[in-house]
């Protein structure tokens, strides 16, 4: 009987998790427009309800109903799952990540993460390298040249900085001896003064640049930069097959929030008069905020310099970093 | 029950996924079947409550090798059926039944004779990733040096090959630059 | 913007000349430049001016439909021919200069003899879909006649819209209204262009 | 031919004395600038431009003979000052608004304008008001006008018909005070130009020529132009598509300029028709017969069907016109080889026979002369051709000689043309009897004829029509007196020498040639004729249509040959269509007709016509590529200016099983024994060198044969007396094709001279039926023609509403008819 109480509430929690991020992600998509437009001089969209705030409703209703092209030489089925990959693996990575501290409601204690694994960042970090199958997929069965390019890239650069990632993340597991993201949140509960990015600096930029690789977002958004590959895996999806990918890349965005949140920021340890969660809200979207800033003011990166910055600078840094975390430990 | 029940999809999703990985003459369908299948192999980790070796599992192999897999692919038209020429199917129908077989056997016949014993019990209250650690740095400490030491051999001699051709391609564009600075 | 602001050629103080970095050499080179580039705090700049500019929040948007951009005199769009402001009577002498130098050739005129027997411009149209609105047609004709007009919503139902005489010509009533503009754009004679004419063979 | 060398710019030229010098600093690809001067005309000395500093003293090239050693420097500072001052001088008052004018972008005024550099004037004077005048096809507009009179010379020495000449400005004279601010030169080219416009010569209203045009294409300025071109196009938006007229025998290099037809239609269309105004003048038709084209939407597959169906099963004759091109011609002619279909062409088939008489007694192939040599000699013979209708260009080129080679010549033709005799004091019109010309030829022999080289026969048969009488004449004679003259007042004895003239009885012998008689001639022709060849050298006969067809043609044809032999004549036998010289050289063609007829542009059972109608429609000459035979012996190329959407006879050979892709490539296949050279289409030229070369195509190759001296004497032929009818056209039409141009078409009549209308008082517009003794009837309007005279009208056959055949039976022009008056309706 537990156990079938365990599964009603996980099954009620990943409902939840894949509605909210989803919605997010649209709403996100609004937030996003606006907020380039505002660092552009512009006003973005206006016109669909107050200050276009309908707009991601409009957005929403033309994915729909937009008619789903599939290229004739494409390869049918992969053509057609990728987009659902890309989407998955983005909201299972979510499973393991705790994202508020647990709460009583109706007498009932509440986690709120779905699966408290003892390997939590591991599995999140290995569920997201699962996420380049979307864009390999998407770009290897499109049967188009730029959608190949757009694989081609993707594959390469989430590979490379999956290892400069995992690396840096090691130094801060060292210190507390868990993969838990649950330990790792109560590690940091003292205060400001606590937090991760105090100890480890280096360890923090890097897994935050490593970060915006792996969202794909500028500058590192290679894989579908109009000037060079049009729009890379994504040339040929239209309609919600395309709306996919999207959500995929604003859940993946959510979740590296999280994770630096919960792993250098200190988490959901409450501050002062604030609570936990509310702390958790403002570093989450201070986050997201920081990923629509560095668009509008940063140049993209070309790609073999991206590849150099990963091999030549940033994993030999990572290693440092863990080599000095190792000696300073012992 | 759940287990048992997750144990049986994640056995016929496997078996399926592999199955397409062999029968499909298309690249492409291959490959993502492969990938697919590895993922539902570290289902049965998860379910053996070895997480790590779960999260491990997809991490090294359908995140990592998969992907090289992939890449690889990128330079055939994956879009276009592999045109197979068997001379003899016989052969490799007899083989390929003969090799199965033997594998079954060589997994199997441990199990009837019921003599199975881990020889590394797990121990309660002691973690997926120490137990891990513990084997590794205690019995196979030397195989893990060496394959370390190889990796690291692999390593060198990769970045050797690549950055070859590197210097070139920044002379090729040195003299770019002063072309075009004659030209002005 | 003054016609008299166009002539001042000289644009010296407005450009800032740039020296390219230096190329690095070697690797150890390229890590300092990377290092330096990354610790100045150049990429902190970019993001300071972005931030800057939205919380100033000084907007330019222009709600297109509702509100529209006052075009510059030298702006080149549909074009127009225009009427004489003594007769009413079309300026164009059909002398075909615009259809000799169009680089598109997208400009074909019919003409013939009236009943004054002077040479008239029956039909003249040009192909919007070929133009590339370069403006020499504008600017070789003797008469002002083919001018660019400011009207750039050149959205229709068809492709021959815009492109004939009809379509061009100022309309009669328009031209009774009083509403034909002189040109001032591209073309147009200059401020002091009596000064720069020589006396012609027709000065008596 | 003396050939000496003189020096321009320091380029050592050759020369012959005598020749102008601007003629060969052309022909040296060196410029000297020239708005009056036309090549083959006279100098006007109107644009002065041409100067040149010839041994330090300044010259006109354009009138300057060339002599041994000469020195000439076209450019120096002050010929260059003078030069621009003359181009400024011309640009006074002449209107700037080269926008609307029709010659913009090839006038020379524009174009010396630029080179000279005018770019300011300094000069300024009161207009004269100058109306523009619309003289029928042509439009004059007095005020673009530079009176460079280069349309009066042309007009003069080219045309032969005076037209036009410069008369009063009726402005005020130029004030005296100018000449001190003006060059020399130029002061004097404006005195002129102030003075000066072109008008009319007679002082008609409208023009009264035969409206060739050939003013307006050589008019340097937009003053003169076609009233139908006039402001339809700029001239830089017409391409030139280079072709030979297709309208006449002459072949002359003309240009179609063509452009979209308007900017809904992109179909090609021809707007005028230009030409290399300097060395091949036009006729009318040439110049206003362009639009003759054939305009079919689509291939008419079942009409192509029925055609080819009829040529393997029904066809044994084919029958066409001589309009032409050798190419369907070879087409033909490899068709009756194949299936052995009757070809005929009566008019053709008359001049091979023509030809085939000439060359027995000739002993050439072809004839000797063509209009070059024509236009090079001083004693020009023109007999049995209306030539002004018959072959303009002819009438020009014999024109020309007499007027700049100081020559002469010899008109002979039953019906007379004012025209013609206009061309000269020196052109003797002989108005013969209908039907005298082998006794013509006699004559020309008689007269001309080396007595020691023609066979002894001839020389006695000749000597049969002289009489020899004595005659007693009073003659004045002039004598010189030696007188001493005694002057009072000095006492000196002077021999003064005084010219006292006195009557003296003389009896000399008078030579009577009962041949003049025959021909109906003056008594004192001969005397004329001696007269007129005082100083001549160089001789051309040409020779037309009348003959083709007469009753006695073998026999002048061969008395032709021996003219050809026996005298220093070059002949021209005129071709009397366009390619009747190629056709009657390619084709084989047959007396007979068979029962069932194709007809090619002509009549027939099945008929492809170009005209428009007939079973299935083919391509007018100015939609096909080919090439022609013209009167100079050479094969000419032509382009199609307009595309043809139908078929090709091309397309049905091709249908019978003669396999070739286009029509042209037949051009290397022309016969070789007949002096066609194995010449591809694209590789023929047709142009115009610098010095007046016409290199056009290539020559046909004349072969020497054997010849004889077999001659019959002199038959007499006896016309029926009674009203006469001589088939010809008026002279801006050659047939149907330039009836369907817009400009020319009209409806034929009956074409008289004012005598006639005044013999017979009748008015032009009356009805006339004519009748023939054969019962043919026709009912026909009279047409006052100004440019003829005598009592026989012509009847023209290029209106296929009015049937002459029934007249013509023969193909001889001459016909009695039955003439009677019906009151007009």
């Amino acid at each position: 009987m537990f156990e079938t109480a365990v599964i009603v509430e996980t099954v009620v929690k990943a409902v939840i998790v894949v509605a909210v991020v989803a919605a997010m992600a649209g709403f996100a998509t609004f937030i996003e427009r606006k907020v380039l437009a505002f660092m552009q001089r512009r006003l973005g969209p206006m016109h669909v309800g107050p200050y276009g705030l309908l707009q991601l409703a409009a957005d929403g209703i033309k994915l729909f109903t937009k008619e789903d092209i599939i290229p004739q030489n494409a390869i049918k089925p992969i053509f057609m799952i990728a987009p659902v990959v890309a989407a998955t693996s983005a909201f299972v990575a979510m499973a393991a990540v705790p994202y508020f501290p647990e709460f009583t409601l109706f007498g009932y204690t509440i986690h709120p993460i779905i699966s408290d694994i003892n390997v939590a960042l591991l599995y999140v970090m290995g569920v997201a390298s699962v996420g380049i199958y979307g864009p390999l997929l998407a770009g290897m069965s499109s049967a188009n040249k730029w959608s190949l390019l757009g694989a081609a890239r993707a594959v390469v650069q989430m590979l490379s900085f999956e290892v400069v990632s995992g690396l840096s993340i090691l130094a801060p597991i060292m210190l507390i001896g868990s993969l838990s993201l649950i330990d790792i949140n109560d590690y940091q509960s003292g205060g400001i003064s606590n937090w991760l990015i105090w100890k480890q600096p280096l360890a923090f930029v890097l897994f935050a640049i490593a970060g915006f690789m792996e969202t794909n977002r500028a500058p590192f958004d290679t894989v579908e930069f109009e000037a060079e590959v049009v729009a890379g895996y994504a040339t040929e999806y239209s309609g919600m097959r395309w709306g996919l990918f999207f959500i995929g890349e604003y859940a993946n965005m959510i979740t590296i929030s999280v994770l630096v949140s919960i792993i250098f920021m200190g988490g959901y340890a409450p501050l002062g008069f604030i609570p936990g969660a509310v702390m958790m809200l403002l570093k989450v979207s201070f986050w997201i905020f920081l990923f629509l800033w560095v668009r509008a003011a940063w140049p993209h990166v070309r790609p073999d310099q991206l590849m150099w910055v990963c091999w030549k600078v940033m994993m030999p840094l990572a290693v440092v970093n863990i080599l000095i975390t190792g000696f300073v430990l012992i | 029950m759940y287990e048992t029940v997750a144990f049986y999809i994640f056995s016929i999703l496997t078996l399926g996924m592999f199955g397409i990985v062999v029968m499909s003459k298309n690249a492409l369908y291959a490959m993502s079947a492969l990938a697919g299948g590895m993922i539902f192999i570290s289902g049965f980790f998860f379910i053996l409550d070895a997480e790590f070796l779960g999260v491990v599992q997809i991490v090294v192999y359908s995140g990592a090798i998969m992907a090289l897999y992939a890449f690889g692919m990128m330079f055939f038209d994956t879009t276009r059926d592999v045109s197979e020429k068997m001379r003899s199917k016989k052969i490799a129908y007899t083989l390929s039944i003969l090799s199965a077989i033997l594998i079954v056997a060589i997994l199997c016949i441990p199990l009837v004779s019921e003599s199975i014993e881990a020889s590394y019990p797990a121990i309660e209250n002691v973690g997926n990733i120490q137990m891990v650690g513990l084997i590794l740095f205690t019995k196979y400490l030397v195989p893990f040096e060496l394959a370390a030491i190889m990796l690291l051999v692999a390593m060198i001699s990769g970045i050797v090959l690549a950055s070859k051709k590197m210097d070139e391609h920044l002379a090729i564009e040195e003299d770019e630059c002063e072309m075009l600075k004659e030209g002005k | 913007m003054t016609l008299n602001d166009f002539k001042k050629r000289d644009c010296s103080g407005d450009y800032i000349f740039f020296e390219g970095e230096k190329k690095s050499e070697n690797g150890w080179e390229a890590f300092q430049r990377v290092m330096k580039r990354t610790l100045k705090g150049e990429l902190f700049v970019g993001l300071w001016v972005v931030l800057r500019e939205m919380i100033r929040f000084d907007i330019h948007t222009l709600k297109y439909p509702a509100e529209k951009m006052e075009m510059g005199p030298r702006y080149r769009a549909i074009h127009r021919l225009l009427r004489l402001f003594e007769s009413g009577s079309e300026r164009c002498i059909g002398c075909g200069l615009c259809e000799k130098i169009c680089i598109a050739k997208c400009i074909r005129m019919e003409t013939r003899i009236d009943e004054k027997s002077r040479k008239e411009v029956s039909e003249y149209s040009i192909n919007f879909g070929r133009c590339i609105f370069c403006g020499y047609c504008a600017e070789v004709c003797p008469e002002l006649a083919i001018v660019h007009g400011v009207e750039y919503e050149n959205a229709s139902e068809q492709r021959a819209h815009f492109g004939l005489k009809e379509d061009m010509l100022t309309p009669l009533d328009t031209f009774r209204a009083k509403e034909q503009k002189e040109f001032s754009g591209f073309g147009a004679l200059s401020d002091h262009a009596d000064e720069t004419v020589k006396q012609t063979p027709l000065a008596y | 031919m003396n050939d000496i060398t003189i020096t321009i710019d320091g380029k050592a030229c050759l020369a012959k004395e005598g020749e102008y010098v601007l003629g060969v600093a052309r022909r040296n690809n060196i410029f000297i600038p020239a708005l009056c001067y036309v090549t083959n005309c006279s100098p006007t000395l109107a644009c002065r431009l041409c100067l040149v500093d010839i041994d330090g003293k300044r010259a006109y090239s354009c009138n300057a003979r060339a002599k041994e050693g000469m020195n000439v420097i076209t450019k120096s500072e002050e010929i260059e000052k003078e030069r621009r001052a003359i181009m400024e001088i011309y640009d006074v008052n002449h209107p700037l608004e080269c926008g609307v004018c029709d010659q913009s972008g090839e006038c020379e005024l524009q174009n010396y304008t630029l080179h000279m550099g005018v770019d300011a004037q300094h000069h300024c004077i009161a207009d004269t008001h100058r109306p523009t005048k619309q003289w029928g096809r042509i439009h004059y507009d007095a005020s673009l006008c530079i009176v460079c009179e280069r349309c009066v010379t042309v007009c003069k020495d080219m045309i032969g018909e005076s037209a036009l000449k410069t008369v009063p400005r009726g402005g005020a004279e130029l004030d005296k005070a100018w000449k001190d601010k003006t060059e020399k030169d130029a002061y004097a080219m404006w005195n002129k130009l102030q003075k000066s416009i072109i008008g009319i010569a007679s002082g008609a209203e409208s023009l009264d020529c035969t409206q060739c045009g050939e003013c307006t294409a050589v008019c340097p300025v937009g003053a003169l132009v076609g009233s139908d071109f006039q402001y339809s196009s700029n001239a830089w938006e017409l391409k030139k598509i280079p072709a030979s007229n297709p309208h006449s025998s002459d072949c002359s290099l003309l240009f179609y300029d063509v452009k979209q037809t308007s900017i809904s239609n992109p179909e090609p269309k021809i707007y005028r028709v230009s030409s290399e105004h300097n060395y091949a003048p036009l006729h009318a038709a040439a110049r206003y017969g362009f639009d003759f084209q054939n305009e079919v939407t689509c291939k008419d597959e079942k009409a192509f069907e029925t055609v080819v169906e009829s040529l393997k099963t029904k066809v044994d004759t084919i029958a066409f016109e001589s309009y032409i091109t050798n190419e369907e011609a070879l087409i033909l002619q490899k068709l009756k080889e194949k299936y052995g279909y009757k070809l005929i062409n009566p008019e053709a088939k008359r001049y091979q026979e023509f030809l085939k008489h000439y060359a027995s007694t000739s002993g050439k192939s072809l004839y000797s002369g063509d209009l070059e040599r024509v236009r090079s000699s001083n004693f020009v013979v023109s007999f049995a051709s209306a030539i002004k209708t018959d072959s303009p260009n002819a009438g020009y080129a014999m024109n020309n000689a007499i007027g700049m080679n100081k020559g002469a010549g010899l008109y002979f033709h039953p019906i007379a043309d004012p025209v013609v005799s206009a061309y000269s004091k020196n052109l003797l019109s002989i108005t013969h009897k209908v039907g005298a010309e082998e006794a013509i030829a006699y004559f020309l022999l008689d007269l001309f004829g080396d007595k020691e080289a023609m066979p002894k026969a001839l020389i006695d048969y000749l000597a049969t029509f002289h009489t020899i009488e004595k005659k007693t004449i009073q003659e004045n004679i002039k004598e010189d007196v030696k007188e001493m003259v005694k002057d009072e007042e000095s006492g000196e004895e002077k021999e003064v020498i005084t010219s006292v003239s006195k009557v003296v009885e003389k009896e000399i012998e008078v030579d009577t040639n009962a041949l003049v008689s025959l021909i109906g001639a003056e008594e004192d022709v001969s005397d004329k004729i001696t007269k007129l060849l005082d100083k001549k050298d160089s001789f051309s006969l040409m020779v037309g249509e009348d003959v083709y067809a007469h009753p006695r043609a073998k026999n002048i044809a061969k008395l032709l040959g021996l003219i050809e032999r026996f005298t220093p004549f070059n002949i021209v036998i005129i071709p009397s269509r366009t390619n009747t010289l190629g056709v009657s050289l390619i084709c084989d063609l047959d007396e007979e007709k068979g029962n069932y007829i194709l007809g090619y542009n002509t009549k027939g059972d099945v008929t492809l016509s170009a005209l428009g109608k007939g079973d299935l429609a083919m391509p007018a000459l100015n939609q096909q590529e080919g090439t022609f035979t013209s009167m100079n012996k050479r094969v000419v190329p032509t382009n199609a200016a307009l595309p043809f959407k139908g078929y090709y006879l091309n397309d049905i050979a091709n249908a019978l099983g003669l396999e070739t892709e286009w029509t042209i490539d037949y051009t290397p296949l022309l016969p070789a024994q007949k002096g066609f050279k194995a010449q591809k289409f694209d590789d023929l030229p047709n142009q115009y060198e610098n010095d007046g070369r016409e290199n056009r195509g290539y020559l046909l190759e004349t072969q020497e044969l054997t010849c004889n001296d077999e001659v019959e004497p002199l038959e007499s032929f006896t016309c029926k007396e009674g009203d006469m009818v001589y088939l010809a056209n008026p002279v801006h039409q050659f047939s149907a094709f330039t009836n369907k141009a817009h400009q020319l078409n009209e409806a034929g009549a009956l074409y008289v001279s004012k005598d006639f209308l005044e013999a017979k008082n009748l008015k032009s517009g009356d009805m006339v039926t004519l009748e023939n003794d054969a019962g043919a009837k026709l009912v026909i309007a009279l047409k006052e023609e100004p440019m003829i005279g005598g009592m026989i009208p012509y009847l023209p056959d290029f209106d296929t509403k009015i049937d002459v055949t029934p007249f013509f039976k023969e193909g001889y022009r001459f016909a009695s008819v039955t003439m009677k008056g019906v009151a007009h309706v």
